[in-house]
């Protein structure tokens, strides 16, 4: 039993903390590579603390399913980071669930918050649930797939074990079948995200919303705490891709010493990959809703691939 | 007093006996029929539950109780009854929904009185009970298959039961005709097992499959998959169970769909790990592989669904298939001598049987409780509902986050253990065959996110936002009665996913009996918090564990909102309709709407029949009204069934007419029949 | 015991015998209806001259028993009813068949061809004539085909009763002494009451349908 | 004096009928000898159980009654009483319709105890051409009644059937004739020889081989014609759906079975003769024709009592088959299917009768549907009946059936009971799709609703409950009348 206190606060404090300052850094980039000045990386943290004193107005026709969402969004993506391993390998609450019991965590919020989209009646609402369900449903085997090649490699679906066992011998950095996993992961992630080119995160057009749409009638306090939740995913679902497909740095022991390096290799690899998606994000148009399918199935394919090639060169 | 399995086994089916007769005696006094029969069915159904609880939890040596129901009257037919793991494990399925259901029904069937038979209703209700308790511990191929029969011929007077409606008729007809088939083919199936021990007791079949031919022993396995996958559901055989399910009376639905297709399952697993022994590998391959189907097509046709029992009739499909992927993979694991891994997948496949039962019996019953109160079936009449039967909505939520196999709920639990079995099989061949397995796996994956897109739709449009119907506008919460029958079930989801050590060392006997393994001990950690596939390493989960995580996390929110947030107000608004005044039902999302991008994805499987009608009134820019409908029919009535049955037809109308009438014609067949045998003869 | 005259007996036997089938012919081609009834009265008559010859010949008492039920019933009383009833609903003559006159007869020919195949094997059991057994069968199958080729109530029933012929002469030809005459005249009553039933459903669908085509009794179909 | 007796008191019920006046006292005569009947008929079954299979004797071996005799006696007595009880209903309505005229009534009350005498002296009678008297009689006197009701389509109803009927039992008879010719001079002395059956089967062996082939082609098709084996069946469905329903229910109840019966006679003689399975395969490849011609006849049917005639051909056929399968088990079942079905199918054809009383079309179409509504009794029992008929438990026809198919099973007739199974789905499924039509439905509204006599009710659900009785019951004593019919068939007494 691994349920130490201590580790559990850290991790607990680490994805509150650093997931706004990922989404800054992101918002930042982003800017600053399309020629803009940008807000500051800090920027998340403040409309946090904005959204948090507003008052709240919420709609009329919503029930109590539209103030539930918020709270189960923030808990299970805080309740799946704690399934991942950031800074050591063993994830504080890997026990309770690894890559699948994270899935479903992240689908449940994702669920509800489908649901809280319907709740007020709203036309934009409504569209955004469908969208939003619907490209999840495509993603997810994709996502699967990938996990399942890290997870046939390792013989565990727990995080903490695949990274351990990457840590292990027989363990080939950046094989055939985990770049092309990556890869697959990678258009995941962007699409579980909100990321350009599936969905626009700055956009509030109908004909091109997914994601903003069902949080269209959220204020407040409420919406400050979706806005964590989400920026909490982002970062646990970046940090999942960089600790099973680059499972260095990651503290074996203890010390205060192999924190810090863990601390700093997690930043690191964060840093990459956000720039990997700033990148992308910069680089492409969002597709229109009915392309999202072909990459998505790209990705699916490239995750089959990883699959094939598990199979032939093992 | 001590009490027996045996005797609360007896005790439930008498009881059973007496609330289906109680039904027709008291025909002409509604009242007492409804409170007589379905209270003496909660009853039974109760003893039921407590047999099937008892035997399970006394451990895996326990010996099975046998004993003669009926003395044996004609010869070779003996009404043998045992309760073993297998039997029982269904039995606790049959008792805990009947209970639920029987409650439920005593509410539901006030909405009858005055209008239908309500003891008749009652006196079928517990004669379909009886039959299909009696079939799970029948220990003899006579009792089996008459219990089948008269299981098959008491859900068709269920589904026929409104039958003023031509849909439910033709239904009705459907549901028989294809139940009458796969009783055929489990009779041969049976009829080639009998061949081969010669005697008709379940016990002389066991492990028969090792003294029949391959060839008989295929033919038997394809049988026995063709018979009992009609009657599970599976694609492309399933034609009958969203015509069928949705038009029963709810509480009919709910025991069709949680207990009655199940039977195909206990059906396959008899055979599969009781009789026909070591499978070859396609036999578990030919299951993975069904059951994969099964489950993504299942799902795709639930969400073109707005009907909200058809679709969850759908959804009964998606999850057969489910727990077939969880018996196949067993399948493979027994041919490559995995008993471990099989019994994995085994507890897997039944996991999720009883899961389905208790999640798609509450959503039965929540349709049933929306329908009671709405008097419609079309989602797309609904809308708002949460504010009107909030309880209701609230049970309907569980079942929906059950069934879309999410975290903390049961079927998130069986879910797991199947992606386990499958992973796990990955390492257990080096064939190419073992691709199927992380295939079948992402398979599942689309099949759970497209549940949940489903539910959110069928949640979301039935009881959220505004009412889109008069009938929606003036629902109201159902009786206490049914409440409690949903609340029953909703506790059961919650229990079997918060707690599955528990309850896998309730299946010990189950396996025990079917694969010599009792995984118990293995798959529980930490004092039974936390489940382990296998071993620590493989892969844990503890859905427990998440809610206490849920908990420990919740003071954060609100030590935010003490912080930060003391002064903040909170009003209510109205919905941003762009600023336009007076937000109406028609700019809601529909149903329809929902799903469409799935349908557009899916376009080439679902070929989506679109019909729009426009009426203009002085130009061609603005439409007055707008007609939009929307049809998609399964590939499989398409492509299979309506060809098939113009065939049929086509050919019994040339053989009608050797018929036609005409004395000379029919003098000329007996003289040319004469003429053949004579020259045959010669 | 075979007296001397057996031999004698015999070929007398076979000569009318293959009368008996001429007639058969000739009522495939003949179209009126009365003559119908009286050519089936002469076959009739045969075969009463048939058993007459069987009993003298082998001394078997009860076959002229036979011989004189057939000449009373099948001779004089069923064709006088048929008669009578043919002059009653005032129809005389057949329509066209289904099968022409040539077809008919070459078919005819052809189970006549079968019959004798089939009698074969068997030819050497026949205790009267030679190849009686191969007429009897012929004119079981050649009334049987005229069953099938005529429109007309009436000849159906003309049909029948040669049929029934044929199977009298394979009893008498096969047998020698006939049948037990419980069964002999069992035989014949039930002929006789089938007869007059037939009598009375042809008159009432002549009533009913005013004609007596049969192949006008259609309605009853699949 | 007991088969004497048998006989003697129907025809004599017969007679009387002539000449008793009040009507009331007409129906009495009838129900009455019918019950002395099967009084008289249990007697005998008891008799011959006691006597361990031996037959049971008169008038020096004129009249015999072994195991199989007894078994048909008892079946007919059942229907005919069963007919004689709906009979009273049925006729009282029909007078006060005026669809009957008086003289037409009295013609049914005189002529269906003759009918079964006929058929009771076609089981009794031990000499084959005796038998045949007798099946030519019951075919007279059903005519008659089929004709009843002198409609265009019952005249040309009977027409076939008396001429389809007649032919077939000439051909029958030159089948019989060569029987008796196959025995002469087998048995030394040149002398007249038994036309006994039970002395024919002693001496089969010795009997000639190719006339006892050929006897049993005309046979076959003569007797099969008047069992209603396909293709000779096509009288089968007209006369079925023309007859008033209580002929209907003797056709179709055991008519056709004694038919059947007499086939069986022929065909243990020729088994016993031959050592071949000629006359098994025979049988054989008739019945499963017969079975499988009748699904699409009843797929899209569209009379009531037509689609309950093809049914029977199903069910005649399934015996056949059943025989010629020649295993212990499936004659078992066939003899125990004959038995089911005598008690199941009356109960069909008088619910026919009572929806053709009150809507006066057996039309499925004028009919519409909705009878649960309109006629709740017959709709019921019609409903349990057609349960029954379907071969689906509680009731018997499921025993006797998958007793059948495990037979074959076991007698390696593998392909055959498979196509067995298939034809019965077929027609089950053909039955299930227009009575759930029939039955199910809001129902019309302007009929007045059904006024159902006790007696009718009573004959109804007397053979349903009998049925039901037997299913689950089946006294030792009867099992053992049948195993001993059944090695009589299979030629093993």
């Amino acid at each position: 039993m691994n349920l130490e206190l201590p580790a559990i606060l850290a991790q607990t404090a680490l994805l509150l903390l650093l997931a706004p300052l990922l989404s800054g850094l992101i918002k930042n980039w982003k800017a600053k590579l399309q020629n803009r000045r940008g807000s500051r990386i800090w920027q998340p943290y403040f409309d946090l603390l904005k959204f948090l004193r507003k008052d709240m107005v919420i709609s009329e026709h919503a029930s109590w399913v539209f103030s539930v969402t918020p709270y189960v969004l923030f808990l299970t993506a805080l309740s799946a980071g704690l399934m991942v391993p950031m800074v050591t390998a063993q994830a504080p609450m890997s026990l309770f669930g690894g890559a699948l019991a994270l899935v479903g965590l992240l689908a449940l919020g994702r669920f509800f918050l489908a649901l809280a989209g319907l709740d007020p009646a709203s036309a934009f609402g409504g569209m955004g649930s469908s969208r939003e369900m619907t490209i999840s449903a495509i993603a997810e085997p994709a996502m699967m797939l990938a996990i399942f090649t890290v997870a046939i490699t390792a013989g565990s679906t727990n995080l903490s074990q695949i990274v351990l066992a990457s840590q292990g011998p027989g363990w080939k950095f950046l094989d055939p079948s985990h770049a092309m996993a990556f890869a697959a992961m990678f258009i995941v992630l962007l699409a579980e995200t909100g990321r350009i080119p599936v969905d626009n995160p700055a956009t509030h057009l109908e004909l091109t919303m997914i994601h903003e749409a069902m949080l269209l009638e959220y204020s407040g306090r409420y919406l400050a705490l979706i806005e964590w939740g989400v920026s909490i995913k982002q970062l646990v679902l970046m940090a999942l891709l960089a600790n099973i497909f680059f499972p260095v740095g990651l503290a074996a022991d203890t010390t205060t010493a192999a924190f810090g390096l863990g601390l700093l290799f997690l930043v690191m690899k964060l840093i990459v990959l956000a720039g990997a998606v700033v990148w992308v994000e910069t680089t492409n148009a969002k597709l229109r809703l009915f392309r999202v399918p072909d990459l998505l199935s790209a990705a699916f394919i490239l995750a089959t691939l990883a699959l094939v090639s598990t199979f032939l060169f093992r | 007093m001590n009490l027996q399995p045996a005797t609360l086994l007896v005790a439930s089916l008498c009881g059973y006996g007496i609330g289906a007769v109680a039904g027709l005696l008291f025909m002409r006094r509604e009242r007492l029929a409804n409170a007589l029969s379905f209270g003496v069915a909660s009853l039974s159904a109760l003893s039921g539950l407590l047999a099937a609880l008892l035997f399970l939890s006394s451990g895996a040596g326990t010996p099975a109780p046998q004993f003669e129901l009926l003395p044996s009257l004609i010869p070779s037919i003996k009404f043998t009854v045992r309760l073993d793991g297998l039997g029982a494990f269904f039995l606790l399925i049959v008792s805990m929904l009947g209970f639920a259901l029987s409650i439920y029904s005593l509410g539901y069937a006030k909405g009858y009185f005055g209008r239908k038979n309500v003891g008749a209703l009652g006196a079928f209700f517990n004669a379909l009970l009886l039959a299909t308790t009696l079939m799970f511990v029948a220990d003899n191929i006579w009792l089996f298959l008459i219990t089948w029969e008269l299981m098959a011929l008491t859900a068709y007077c269920l589904v026929s039961f409104e039958h003023e409606q031509p849909e439910t008729r033709d239904a009705g007809v459907l549901y028989f005709i294809m139940s009458h088939i796969d009783a055929g083919c489990i009779l041969l199936g049976f009829l080639l097992l009998y061949q081969a021990s010669g005697d008709y007791s379940f016990a002389s079949l066991h492990d028969i499959g090792a003294q029949m031919s391959p060839g008989k022993r295929d033919a038997a396995f394809l049988l026995f998959l063709l018979g009992f996958g009609i009657k599970a559901g599976i694609v492309p055989f399933h034609i009958w169970l969203p015509v069928a399910h949705p038009v029963a009376p709810s509480n009919v639905s709910a025991l069709m769909s949680g207990v009655i297709i199940k039977t195909g399952i206990y059906g396959l697993t008899r055979v599969c790990f009781d009789f026909l022994g070591t499978p070859p590998l396609w036999w578990g391959v030919t299951v993975l592989t069904v059951g994969t189907i099964s489950a993504v097509l299942g799902v795709l046709y639930a969400l073109m669904e707005h009907d909200l029992k058809r679709l969850l009739a759908y959804h009964s499909i998606e999850n057969i298939g489910i727990i077939l992927m969880g018996l196949g993979a067993a399948l493979i694991f027994l041919h490559t001598g995995h008993p471990l891994l099989a019994t994995l997948g085994l507890i897997a496949g039944m996991y999720h049987t009883i899961n389905h039962a208790s999640f798609k019996g509450l959503l039965f019953l929540g349709a049933g409780a929306v329908l009671h109160a709405t008097h419609t079936r079309n989602m797309e009449e609904m809308g708002g509902l949460v504010k009107r039967m909030p309880q209701t909505a609230f049970f309907f939520l569980v079942g929906a986050v059950a069934i879309s196999a999410l975290p903390p709920l049961n079927g998130f639990v069986s879910e797991w253990l199947t992606y386990q079995a499958l992973l796990q099989g990955f390492g257990t061949t080096e064939s190419l065959i073992r691709l199927i397995f992380p295939l079948s796996g992402a398979m599942l994956a689309l099949t759970g996110a497209l549940a949940a897109a489903c539910f959110v739709k069928a949640f979301g449009i039935t009881f959220l936002a505004q009412p889109r119907s008069e009938h929606a506008r003036h629902a109201h919460e159902v009786a206490p009665s049914m409440r409690f029958g949903m609340a029953v079930l909703t506790v059961a989801c919650v229990l079997l996913g918060l707690f599955p050590t528990a309850f896998i060392r309730l299946l010990d006997p189950l396996t025990q009996q079917l694969t010599g393994q009792q995984l118990s001990a293995q798959v529980s950690l930490a004092d039974g918090l936390v489940l382990a596939s296998l071993t620590e390493k493989a892969g844990t989960v503890s859905t427990l564990g998440i809610v206490l995580m849920f908990v420990c996390l919740l003071p954060i929110p609100f030590g935010l909102w003490l912080v930060f947030a003391q002064n903040s107000k909170t009003r209510r608004g109205l919905t941003w309709a762009c600023g336009q005044p007076g937000l109406t039902p028609q700019m809601e999302y529909t149903a329809t709407g929902f799903s469409k991008p799935i349908r557009m994805i899916f376009k080439a499987l679902f070929r989506p029949r679109r019909d729009v009608q426009r009426e203009y009134d002085f130009s061609p820019h603005f439409a007055k009204k707008l007609r939009f409908e929307s049809h998609v029919e399964e590939v499989f009535v398409r492509r299979i069934y309506r060809p098939l049955r113009i065939l049929i037809l086509l050919v019994s109308r040339r053989i009608r007419a050797l018929q036609a009438g005409s004395i000379h014609a029919y003098l000329l067949y007996i003289f040319v029949t004469l003429l053949l045998l004579l020259l045959f003869a010669l | 015991m075979n007296p001397p005259t057996s031999e004698t007996g015999s070929q007398l036997i076979t000569l009318l015998a293959s009368l008996m089938l001429m007639m058969q012919l000739l009522l495939v081609v003949q179209r009126m209806l009365v003559t119908n009834i009286r050519i089936f009265a002469l076959q009739s008559l045969l075969l009463a001259a048939i058993a007459t010859v069987v009993g003298y010949v082998y001394g078997a008492w009860h076959v002229y028993a036979v011989a004189v039920l057939t000449l009373v019933g099948k001779v004089i009383f069923l064709p006088w009813l048929l008669e009578r009833l043919v002059r009653r609903i005032k129809i005389e003559q057949e329509i066209l068949p289904f099968v022409n006159m040539p077809a008919s007869m070459l078919i005819c020919g052809a189970l006549t061809v079968l019959s004798y195949a089939v009698a074969r094997p068997i030819t050497s059991l026949e205790r009267v004539g030679s190849n009686t057994l191969a007429v009897a069968i012929a004119l079981l199958l050649t009334g049987f085909f005229l069953m099938i080729n005529r429109r007309k109530a009436v000849t159906q029933v003309l049909a029948l009763l040669t049929m029934e012929n044929g199977v009298m002469l394979a009893a008498i030809a096969l047998t020698t002494y006939g049948m037990p005459l419980v069964v002999e005249i069992g035989i014949f009553f039930d002929v006789v009451v089938a007869v007059m039933v037939l009598g009375i459903l042809v008159f009432r669908i002549r009533e009913t349908f005013a004609s007596m085509d049969v192949s006008k009794l259609n309605e009853l179909k699949w | 004096m007991l088969l004497t007796s048998i006989l003697c008191v129907p025809f004599v019920v017969g007679l009387l009928c002539l000449f008793a006046r009040p009507r009331g006292r007409v129906e009495f005569l009838n129900i009455a000898g019918f019950v002395s009947v099967l009084v008289l008929g249990v007697k005998l079954f008891k008799t011959v159980v006691a006597n361990n299979g031996n037959a049971v004797t008169e008038w020096g071996e004129f009249l015999r009654a072994d195991a199989l005799s007894a078994w048909m006696v008892l079946l007919i007595s059942v229907v005919s009483l069963a007919t004689s009880l709906y009979a009273v209903g049925y006729f009282r309505r029909d007078l006060a319709d005026a669809a009957v005229t008086e003289r037409r009534f009295r013609e049914f009350y005189v002529l269906t105890p003759l009918f079964a005498t006929g058929m009771f002296l076609v089981v009794l009678a031990n000499n084959l051409g005796v038998m045949w008297i007798a099946v030519e009689g019951t075919a007279l006197s059903s005519v008659l009644l089929v004709a009843l009701y002198n409609r265009k389509t019952s005249l040309e109803a009977a027409w076939k059937y008396v001429m389809l009927g007649g032919l077939g039992l000439v051909l029958a008879l030159f089948g019989t004739i060569f029987t008796y010719a196959a025995a002469i001079g087998k048995t030394g002395a040149e002398t007249m020889p038994s036309f006994n059956w039970s002395r024919l089967c002693g001496m089969a062996p010795q009997l000639d081989h190719h006339l006892m082939t050929l006897a049993f082609i005309f046979v076959m098709v003569g007797y099969g014609t008047k069992a209603g084996l396909a293709p000779m069946h096509t009288w089968l469905p007209d006369a079925h759906s023309e007859a008033p329903s209580p002929t209907s229910a003797m056709l179709s109840g055991v008519s056709l079975k004694i038919a059947l019966y007499a086939l069986l006679r022929f065909h243990i003689l020729t088994t016993a003769c031959l050592g071949s399975g000629f006359s098994r395969n025979l049988l054989l490849g008739f019945g499963l024709f017969s079975m499988l011609l009748a699904g699409p006849f009843i797929l899209l049917q569209k009379n009531l009592k037509r689609m309950l005639a093809y049914s029977s051909l199903e069910h005649v056929g399934l015996i056949c088959v059943a025989v010629g399968i020649n295993a212990p088990l499936t004659v078992f079942g066939a003899l125990l299917h004959m038995g089911y079905h005598a008690l199941t199918k009356p109960v069909l054809f008088f619910a026919a009768g009572n929806v053709h009383q009150q809507f006066h079309t057996l039309d499925f179409r004028r009919l519409g549907g909705g009878l649960v509504r309109t006629m709740p009794v017959t709709a019921l029992l019609l409903g349990l009946a057609a349960v029954a008929v379907s071969g689906l438990p509680p009731f018997g026809l499921f025993v006797s059936e998958l007793t059948i198919l495990v037979g074959g099973f076991t007698s390696h007739h593998v392909g055959v009971s498979v196509v067995i199974l298939a034809a019965l789905i077929a027609v089950f499924c053909g039955v299930l799709n227009k009575l759930a039509r029939l039955l199910l439905g809001p129902g019309n509204g302007q009929y007045p609703r059904e006024t159902i006599s006790v007696s009718n009710v009573v004959a109804m659900s007397l053979p349903l409950g009998t049925l039901l009785l037997f299913t689950v019951w089946l006294p030792d004593s009867v099992r053992q009348l049948m195993e001993q019919a059944a090695n009589i068939i299979r030629g093993m007494p």
